[in-house]
């Protein structure tokens, strides 16, 4: 069976919404941030699908902007735990429903 | 993309990483979670192998693999046992709902819609994305390594206790 | 502001079966992190209650006892033992039978410091290597030792008096053959050792006794010389005739970990240069004066002290002129040095505390006696 | 150098010859994918007949323990079988008889999935390493960073094994390795792009056929790369000096103390199979893979090839033999402070070399020119760095100091500070 642009494109937008709904319904911040991760793995996924199916005069343009979305992940992951961690140093807490209060 | 080998590799992946992604949402045990999330990380290398991405695969698993799954299971293990379940807040009805609207919708999209297609395999290399990285894309290049920087800097501000501060004032 | 949770601290037991504790004794330390904040040490596993059991038994009945305290140097605590009665009984030993005792404990100390060094290296991690190079010496020592005395490990060779036997004949030579091996041992194993950066960033600045704290704690051994303060009871208060010996005594810098342990690889070079002055001056005439089986000592007490391979073994024994004594009590170096270790280890990694640990030396059947 | 190799299935210099006889018998028997399916399974046969075998069971279990032996004035194993060969066969056949304990507080499903995690990437790593001009199982362009990559699961699988035990020690273990992996995979990884920059292809096959036509060792061309790489990748698979995942002094035996027989020896076995890939990888790498300056024409290359990894992997002995421990934090200092900065310089070096080669095109033979200048420039970088970061070995006595007569204290007379 020849596989075509459609296949990588459903797989890609299941992972996407069930990031999502990981990412609205966990309780956890870290669960959440999880959640985060696999959208934007999803995304990526987008990306080189189209960088290789799609008709295109860069075929490139989806790697360049996939290895910056790695970046940028990689980056908001670690300051978001960062901040899951000094949450808990603070408020012994990283339940997101109880995190509501703006001040300390 | 032929041949009955490839097939196979697709619906497989396609099994284990959507499985360990629901896996990721159902599972009690948050640490259960992150080892699953790291099978859909696996997972999703896998794919961008069989797009011949390989440079981009190998990135992934490094990167994601290597450093952010480590980053959270640091994170779950400094964030001690009271919070280690995995429960959902009570939201879950209405996210679950969106979700599966969302997905409608991105799935109506992408079999509705005619796509510029070309079936022949551009053939991109590590070479290739390197180049484009440097001739075409430097300036997001640079960009992205001053926000690393900031990134790396901004974390460790943020953890850093009061007797470490103390410990370099000394 | 809520009061900013650390990662909270958990005791951890290392434990009475652990690999590095020497023996049956262990360290409640509770933990934050790596770091230690409070460590409690539990000692008692080893416990036989032998200054009890010693006031049932006549004076030479006790001497196997001395043997099963600090099973690593029983021809120490045989002589201490001896002394401390000779002097309760004021009984004179002839010249040969100090000259043999003088041998007997040098030999003894270098094989506990074989013992000593080579734990401690596996501490620090050189796994096996050291160790096995001073075990495969240490045999030579107690296979002299099974030829003179019987027994390897618990020689029960000294009596009130002198010593149990004469020397064999074939016992110098072999001695003689046995000195050129182990310094060529000890030289590689302080080669292999004392110079690698890993072991000095590991055992340098490591657990660290300041002289003051060593002398109010009544340190002995190479605990306290590792300080810098020079006291040895060879020279301090010589017994057995150790004035007649040339050597010299090696002292630390800062007393750490790293001073202690190349005062012991020092230490046995100089146990090496007594045996052979002993050996060459070999006095003749008899090994030891008769005692009376059921010796019965005047009432009154008495104190003897030596230098044992851990520091200042003290021997006190208190007589009511019955065949056994009214009180006898040994003064441990090893549970006396053992008193730093909170000192030494509090503030410091899990790592440091097992290194801190191995550089005290510790005997554990003489702590619980 | 034309290939002096014949295709006739006799050639034992290319064993690639035989397969290709095989598979080719297979095509006119059966249908094609049948000869898809046996391929594989050929290829790992052949793998476990000229590498798993010699390398991984008597180097790797027998060898190691006997060398060790001599090194500490004992005889290794030497019972079961003639000169103890068997040992290994003995070893995994008491590990199978023996019972796989799970802590019944232990987390089961972490603890039972952690060797299977840890075996998997051992048996992955070697699909891109070349044993022979055309005996590779896959020449993907992209095989140095696939090294990288399959050698950062192990560390998880570790973390598994030492978290799914729930027993204190297993948890610093399991604390401890992926701390210590971390910090280690950056200066494994920037020693590795100067080999990339150099020899311009990430393809093991490619940088070995730059070493035979350049004829030049890249350990000669980049001795510091060389050294970080040893460094980085013996941390990376916790060997002495840098074993404190399973200190055995002081966290009895880390990650791995809650796990007994099969379980306990997969890991075990599967730590050689890492020491063994990383010098099959250093091998390729640095020491010209299966290429021997014009050798390799007569003694089959997946020999010399073999031989060199197991150079490589007596220098893994050869530390563990000798070496002690260091601490937690000194080895991240070591890594942050020590190491990086070497790399970064080294990268900097090659590449300028590298650049100018290629800019004004002189001939091959400028590469020893910059091979000898490397050398100079790298022991002089680390001595130098090595002093800024307070390196003063003549500082510390190693001597006591030998006094007449018991006194009091002796004060130290001037100042003679610590060691690092």
């Amino acid at each position: 069976m020849t596989l075509d642009l459609e296949h990588f494109l459903t797989v890609g937008a299941l992972l996407f919404s069930l990031g999502l709904v990981i990412a609205l319904s966990k309780r956890n911040a870290v669960g959440v941030l999880m959640g985060i991760e696999l959208m934007l793995n999803a995304v990526n996924l987008t990306l080189i699908a189209f960088s290789r199916f799609g008709a295109s005069e860069q075929p490139i343009a989806g790697h360049v902007f996939v290895s910056f979305v790695i970046t940028v992940a990689a980056a908001e992951a670690a300051v978001a735990l960062a901040m899951a961690v000094s949450i808990y140093r603070t408020r012994e807490t990283v339940e997101v429903d109880q995190l509501d209060l703006l001040r300390l | 993309m032929d041949g009955a080998g490839v097939g196979i590799a697709f619906w497989a992946l396609a099994f284990v990483t959507l499985g360990a992604a629901g896996g990721v949402m159902v599972s009690r045990n948050l640490l259960h979670a992150v080892l699953l999330l790291i099978v859909t990380f696996i997972g999703v290398a896998g794919f961008f192998v069989l797009l011949s991405a390989e440079f981009i695969a190998m990135a992934q698993i490094v990167i994601y693999v290597g450093a952010i799954a480590v980053l959270m299971l640091f994170a779950i293990v400094l964030t001690p046992r009271t919070i280690r379940d995995n429960s959902e807040t009570a939201m879950v009805g209405p996210a679950i709902l969106l979700g599966i609207a969302l997905g409608t919708v991105f799935l109506f999209v992408i079999y509705d819609t005619e796509w510029a297609v070309v079936a022949s395999d551009p053939a991109l290399s590590a070479e290739d994305l390197g180049k484009a990285l440097l001739s075409t894309w430097v300036l997001p290049f640079e960009i992205a390594s001053v926000l690393l920087t900031a990134a790396l800097v901004g974390a460790i501000m943020l953890v850093r206790t009061s007797e470490e501060e103390a410990e370099d004032d000394a | 502001m809520s009061e900013i949770v650390q990662s909270e601290p958990f005791v951890m037991n290392i434990g009475p079966q652990h690999p590095s504790t020497h023996g049956v004794f262990r360290v409640k330390a509770t933990v934050d992190g790596e770091r230690i904040i409070d460590a409690e040490m539990v000692i008692g596993y080893l416990h036989r209650s032998m200054e009890k059991l010693a006031e049932e038994r006549t004076y030479t009945q006790n001497i196997p006892f001395t043997d099963r305290t600090d099973y690593l140097s029983s021809m120490s605590n045989n002589l201490g033992y001896c002394l401390a009665v000779e002097k309760l009984a004021d009984i004179e030993v002839p010249e040969r039978g100090q000259a043999i005792r003088v041998i007997m404990a040098e030999l003894q100390r270098v094989a506990s410091h074989c013992m000593g060094a080579g734990a401690f290296a596996n501490d620090t991690g050189a796994w096996q290597t050291p160790i096995m190079w001073f075990m495969r010496e240490r045999e030579k020592i107690l296979d002299i030792f099974e030829m003179t005395s019987g027994a390897r490990l618990t020689c029960n060779y000294m009596r009130i008096g002198g010593v149990a036997f004469d020397l064999p004949e074939s016992f110098e030579e072999e001695v003689r053959a046995f000195i050129p091996a182990m310094r060529q041992t000890i030289d590689d194993g302080e080669g292999l050792l004392s110079g690698n950066e890993i072991f000095i960033a590991r055992a340098r600045n490591v657990a660290v006794v300041p002289h003051e704290m060593a002398i109010n704690a009544s340190l002995s051994g190479p605990m306290l010389r590792g300080s810098g303060v020079a006291w040895d009871i060879r020279k301090a208060d010589p017994y057995c005739g150790y004035e007649q010996y040339d050597f010299e005594i090696p002292i630390g810098y800062q007393g750490d970990a790293y001073d202690r342990f190349i005062i012991r690889i020092e230490e046995m070079r100089q146990s090496l240069k007594i045996v052979e002055q002993a050996l060459d001056g070999l006095p003749g005439g008899p090994h030891s004066t008769e005692v009376p089986l059921a010796l019965r000592p005047p009432a009154g007490e008495a104190y003897a002290r030596i230098e044992s391979p851990r520091g200042e073994l003290g021997y006190y024994l208190v007589s009511d002129e019955g065949p056994s004594p009214y009180r006898f009590h040994i003064r441990p170096p090893s549970l006396i040095n053992l008193t730093v270790l909170r000192e030494m280890t509090v503030g410091g990694s899990i790592a440091d505390a097992i290194v801190a640990l191995g550089s005290i030396d510790i005997v554990v059947g003489e702590i619980d006696r | 150098m034309g290939p002096l190799v014949t295709d006739h299935w006799y050639d034992l210099r290319d064993l690639s010859n035989i397969s290709r006889e095989i598979l080719e018998g297979i095509d006119k028997v059966a249908p094609s994918e049948v000869a898809y399916i046996v391929a594989p399974v050929l290829g790992f046969v052949a793998f476990f007949l000229i590498f798993v075998l010699p390398s991984q069971l008597i180097v790797g279990v027998y060898g190691e323990r006997r060398i060790i032996g001599r090194m500490q004035a004992r005889r290794g194993p030497n019972r079961v079988g003639p000169f103890g060969l068997l040992q290994p066969i003995a070893d995994a056949i008491k590990l199978l008889q023996k019972e796989a304990l799970t802590p019944k507080t232990a987390d089961r499903a972490i603890m039972w999935a952690a060797p299977i995690f840890f075996v998997a990437p051992a048996v992955l790593l070697f699909a891109t390493i070349p044993f022979g001009p055309r005996m590779i199982f896959a020449d993907i362009p992209v095989a140095l960073i696939y090294f990288i990559a399959i050698s950062a699961l192990p560390v998880l699988a570790a973390f598994m094994a030492g978290w799914g035990s729930n027993n204190k020690y297993s948890l610093y273990g399991a604390m401890r390795v992926v701390a210590m992996s971390v910090s280690y995979e950056v200066p494994l990884v920037l020693s590795l792009l100067a080999v990339v920059v150099f020899s311009s292809t990430m393809s093991l096959q490619g940088i070995v056929l730059f070493q035979a036509d350049v004829n030049l060792w890249l350990v000669f061309m980049m001795p510091l790369a060389f050294l970080i790489y040893f460094i980085s990748v013996s941390a990376e698979l916790n060997r002495t000096p840098t074993d404190i995942a399973e200190a055995e002094s002081e966290i009895v035996a880390g990650y791995l103390t809650e796990y007994s027989g099969m379980k306990w020896g997969l890991f075990y076995g599967m730590d050689i199979g890492y020491a063994l890939a990383a010098s099959a990888f250093a091998a390729t790498v640095f020491l010209g893979g299966w290429s021997m300056w014009g050798l390799e024409e007569w003694v089959p290359p997946w020999m010399i090839f073999i031989a060199k990894t197991h150079l490589f992997y007596f220098v893994f002995i050869w530390t563990r033999g000798t070496l002690p421990r260091l601490r937690i934090d000194q080895l991240m200092a070591f890594a942050w402070k020590f190491l990086l900065p070497l790399a970064v310089f080294n990268l900097f070096l090659v590449s300028l070399e590298r650049l100018l080669w290629v800019e004004n095109d002189i001939g091959d033979g400028i590469v020893f020119a910059f091979a000898a200048g490397n050398l100079v420039a790298s022991a002089a970088a680390a001595y130098l760095w090595a002093r800024l970061l307070g390196y003063r070995p003549e500082r510390i006595p190693t001597k006591p100091r030998l006094v007449r007569e018991a006194g009091g204290y002796v004060p130290v007379e001037g100042q003679t500070g610590g060691g690092e």
